[in-house]
């Protein structure tokens, strides 16, 4: 039993663990409609890490006095499988996807036009099968398009991603071993519309410069997810979103 | 506390339990299978790196992901020379709006009890193989099952993603003083491969694999697990009614023939999976 | 702590350990109206297997939520104390005791005339005193008489025994010691007078012709407990169950 | 969070409530008893052969099932030198409408305390007799007691009904390195027999052991424990309501009393037990 | 890991450890109003006690079923930092708090006029920030200011304190160390003006004589507190309980 | 699962959202405050003696009391040179009517997690230097935080008094057998003090320090975790809304103005205290 000495995670030539340079996204899988009871879904892969999100609603909101007369409430669930990481995740919700369930849901507010369903519920659900770094962003993604695929009208669609410092240097999209040994991991949810920030979150260290170049790395990533998005929407239903 | 969950039966099910009953009358299902056929099934192994062993299972509608941990732990005290094996199961609330968030209900535990019955309790593992110090250390195997989209009858679907799951699982070897052997791994000491069916019951008509419109308009039904050898490993009557025991005979006959037909493809998928690791 | 070693079940003479030929029933007590509380309650002891069952209800549905307009629900908790079992029980429900709860409670709607009590609720509680096998089929045909006594209507009354094979013979009624080293273990609830199982379960292993033996056997078992379900019914009300 | 049950104190309560009260002055309960008489107490022991001692005790209508699993652990780090001793009530949803499934509510856990004070507390078993090893390996005493049927006051009933198990436990010995030795047997190092009397209270009038009728239309109440020789070991007023100052002496001598009627009854029956081991 | 030996905790001039007489209270402290956003609140600190209690409502009774039609239902949790004692205590009620919840809520109910709000809840919190002996009582004194702090009407204050035996002598107010070494703990709720108990409890051993004696102690004990309790309502709202 | 806070998004919150921002145009808050200035803040530490170290601060109506333990255990196996840094807050139903008895909700998890991102993920706590035997003793921090009194911004002060309870924290020392060295103590190994600003957003508008009125009504929030040198510690979005990527810059230089106003007031009260002890 030996603290695991911290590996080098960029080398001489600049290139990551897996190959990567320090702005590249990792591989990106987008489907939507992937499960066929709920009303709307998507599955995300970036690299190893696997998310699977479904939307349940409009309905009506249960048990009945959460519900709220001039709008919709949104109920959001991340959750990991048991053996999506390293070590087996107990059963049950740890205080880390119940701050995640929050934050995911926050984000997702600040998008969906909740008042157009008053007293109604929609209920997002969020399945984590491997989590290999950028969970919460991936799991973000896949909500907001499970979101339009359910037809609820949202402002924009979100994507998000994570940036992460690791020797020194800022890059984009980390993996789980550059999370667990680097300096820094901000998680960044946009809404690209708008160029507004939906969910920011810091863990670790980083000086105002390079929360800067942070921010601006994870916009140019996110335009890249958005791009992905929206073809995939387009593609099922004929339309870009950026033209609803 | 057991309570009886609201499941129509209005009218409108006595309408479809009359329905799905004629056209088994005729040797017709809703769907357009024969009376006894299963669901089209699908089976990829080795879906989640991080797990020991997976698979994900497609029966229809209905998908399951099972993922295997192996960690090192303490035997029972009154199994001290056999490794653990825990099945754990959980209807995710992404799968059906009849789902909801939180720990397993009843439906999950019966779920894991089952698929458990079919494997464990049916000696289909050699547990005294996964012991390392009897009394201290042995394998501990989490077998943890999710229902990821729900069409009806996740009994079945469950047990042979649990199987594929062990079948192409490699564990990492430790050494009797707890040291991981780099580099060495073995396989689940299987002795059989137990496979179920869930068989409906209208009347005195018999129906395999229901799916979900279905098991709402059944009279009862039972789920049935066998070994490669027709043995019955584990039986569980799963919904409230009536089997008449006149009809045994055939549930069991069916149930050796069904499950005969989707052992080929679960040995060929498991095969392919294997020659991947 | 060592594994025990199998005890011999069946002598050459083919006596079990206690003294039972295998298609012997262990001495069986039956009485009802035990519990003063109840609306309806039973009590059976079979050799060192005691338990207990209340039937409470009609009464309204609470939460009433869970109330269902066309029908009684029907609630069931199966429960054993904490020194039931040769190693203390946790306290609190367990899985096994989740699910027999469940099994047992679908059984019982399979007779009861839940149609008669819309939006109504009728709760069973079965209680383990003494855990010596057959405690599953013990509680069923206790709540059964207990709904009986509480004069709830039924369609016929529920016995149910298990059967088990154990040195390769298919025994009748096993007890706690030929449960755990036996080779299997078919509990069986029937509704003797439409000959109809209500209750079916197999844990370990059987041949298909030992399966049919196993129902047979059965079948005899509870012509013997429904016999005494009768007698008791037919000595507190003065009127046996087969001329309701 | 506690809150105040939803007990009928309305009209028909108080008139209740006036009725015991004028019974009480011409020296009359509702049920024909005395007011300082328990009602009809039956004692049996061993009557659960898988527990090291049990005992089922009927109070009237009330009847209460205590039974003892001993087991071997480790002390609490502040009493290396004793033994454990761990009570625990459950009242049942058998026993009583107004009782619910689920873990021990306020007063399962509130019923569990009073009897732990009455015999833990009150010092009356030697915990150091049942240290094996000093910091490292203890005997457990897992004393569990069931509510079976409720008739008003479980406390006397529940002391009677754990003391009654204690008396006739039978605990396995074992060595200092923690191995069976086959065949030996203890009893539990009784140093007294604590028994407890509830008293209910109506203006300045008196009344034992309260049946369910008078439980709920008392002003208050008390539960007193006492040892064999008088020493007040445990007192707990269990209701909301007054009791004047005033009234403590009689309160006190009743209690003696009384507890040294059922007293000689108790024993006998555990003598009766003793024996039948 | 030994266990400690028993101090001596009464020495050869009738002192105890922290220098008092046994009928002597520890500094007592009385504070309402303290706690801004509550209808009512007070703390006491009595010694190295330190305890705090709020009161909300009258409120609707919240979840509806709870609601009585004659009178209102009072909420009471008695709670105690994780830090409050010795050994760390775990997170989440224990089950003697549950048991102090219950004792507290029924001495505050004997004396709150429940039946003015009908259908209403009030909520009383009382948390114990440092235990050194006699929490429950200070924190049903402290409970009763609060009530009384946030208006509601009672038909008297509540004052509160614990006597013990140590060394064989009895004692006002023991001190955590004179509660675990001693040989009784008596805590006693007291209504001064009609002289009644509304709180009573009995842990250890005592005679008919050494009761007697200290409820007389407890009598005089609780005088000084309802002392301080009252000049600490005057002194804020500028009249006496006693001429209510 | 996390849901929607029944938080007033009626015409009297868009109302108060509306002054909120005229009044920060004019450079001026509801309660007299300038846009970026914090509450009245006071930090009182050793507030209770039976814990190693603890503060109460208030800022504002809001106050934080922080309590540490520490004791010994075994490490995380991942982390076996470490001592253990365990972050909890319970916002007491005492403090606000908003808040319900009970186990942590989201909210309680979510502040003691952020609590828990300014320090121990900040690195701002040696944990190296909490370690007594590698693998296999080291000190556990339990660093519990009480909400006793809210009137809005929980974050700022939680931080604030966990910092100060630990600055003025002593830890008993122990030997390597796990032995009480009498009368030897020590500090907790801090490294920097962390300590954070929370920024509500209306518009292109912000303010320091929200106080509950204006919580209600901001458009969004953040919490900002800085070092003594300006390094972002931590960050964490807390409520809906958007953030302008316009406005990051901004923010920061408010946080790192305002952070260094308040912690010389920290470092004055920490250093009283550590002479108190």
């Amino acid at each position: 039993m030996e603290q695991a000495a911290k590996p080098k995670l960029i080398d001489e030539s600049g290139r990551r663990l897996d190959g990567r340079g320090p702005t590249d996204l990792r591989p990106l899988k987008v489907e939507v409609g992937v499960l066929e009871k709920s009303d709307g879904s998507a599955y995300i892969e970036l690299g190893k890490t696997k998310v699977f999100a479904a939307v349940y609603g409009p309905k009506e909101a249960h048990p009945k006095h959460l519900a709220v007369p001039d709008r919709a409430i949104l109920n959001c669930r991340y959750h990991m499988t048991s053996f999506s990481t390293d070590e087996r995740k107990t059963l049950g919700m740890t205080r880390r996807e119940i701050e995640l369930s929050k934050v995911i849901r926050e984000a997702l507010e600040s998008v969906v036009f909740l008042e157009e369903f008053p007293r109604s519920a929609i209920d997002v659900f969020i399945e984590v099968v491997q989590a290999d770094g950028g969970t919460r962003t991936a799991g973000l993604t896949a909500a907001s398009l499970a979101l339009a695929d359910a037809g609820i009208p949202m402002r924009e669609l979100i994507a998000a991603v994570a940036v992460g410092k690791v020797d020194g240097t800022i890059i984009l999209d980390p993996s789980d071993i550059e999370d667990k040994h680097g300096e820094a991991d901000m998680p960044v949810g946009i809404a690209p519309r708008s160029n507004t920030m939906v969910l920011l979150q810091l863990n670790g260290k980083m000086t105002k410069d390079e929360l800067k170049k942070g921010l601006e790395l994870a916009q140019i990533g996110i335009q890249n997810i958005y791009q992905a998005q929206c073809e995939v929407l387009k593609k099922k239903y004929g339309v870009s979103m950026t033209e609803v | 506390m057991s309570f009886l969950p609201i499941k129509e039966r209005s009218f409108a099910v006595r309408i479809m339990n009359d329905k799905i009953y004629k056209l088994l009358q005729q040797g017709k299902r809703i769907d357009e299978r024969s009376p006894y056929d299963f669901r089209k099934i699908t089976i990829q192994t080795n879906v989640v790196e991080k797990a020991n062993g997976s698979a994900l299972v497609s029966m229809g509608g209905t998908r399951i992901l099972t993922g295997i941990k192996v960690e090192l732990g303490t035997p029972y005290s009154d199994r001290p020379n056999e490794g653990i094996f825990s099945v754990n199961a959980e209807l995710l609330p992404l799968a059906s709006k009849s789902f909801e968030p939180g720990p397993p209900d009843e439906r999950g535990i019966e779920l894991a009890r089952v698929v458990d019955r079919c494997i464990r309790e049916g000696k289909s593992i050699d547990l005294e193989r996964l012991c390392l110090v009897p009394g201290k250390m042995v394998y501990i195997l989490y077998v943890d099952i999710y229902v990821l989209d729900y069409d009806g009858n996740y009994f079945d679907p469950s047990v042979m993603s649990a199987m594929a799951a062990l079948a192409t699982c490699t564990i990492p070897k430790y050494s009797a003083t707890g040291e991981r052997i780099e580099g060495e791994y073995m396989k689940v000491p299987i002795r059989d491969i137990p496979l179920s069916v869930t068989i409906g019951i209208i009347k005195d008509k018999l129906l395999v694999d229901p799916c979900s419109v279905e098991e709402n308009s059944l009279d009862t039904s039972i789920v049935i697990g066998m070994d490669s050898t027709s043995n019955i490993v584990a039986m569980h009557k799963n919904s409230p009614g009536h089997i008449p025991l006149s009809l045994m005979e055939s549930i069991i006959n069916v149930a050796e023939e069904q499950i005969g037909k989707i052992r080929a493809q679960f040995m060929e998928a498991v095969r392919i999976g294997q020659e991947g690791r």
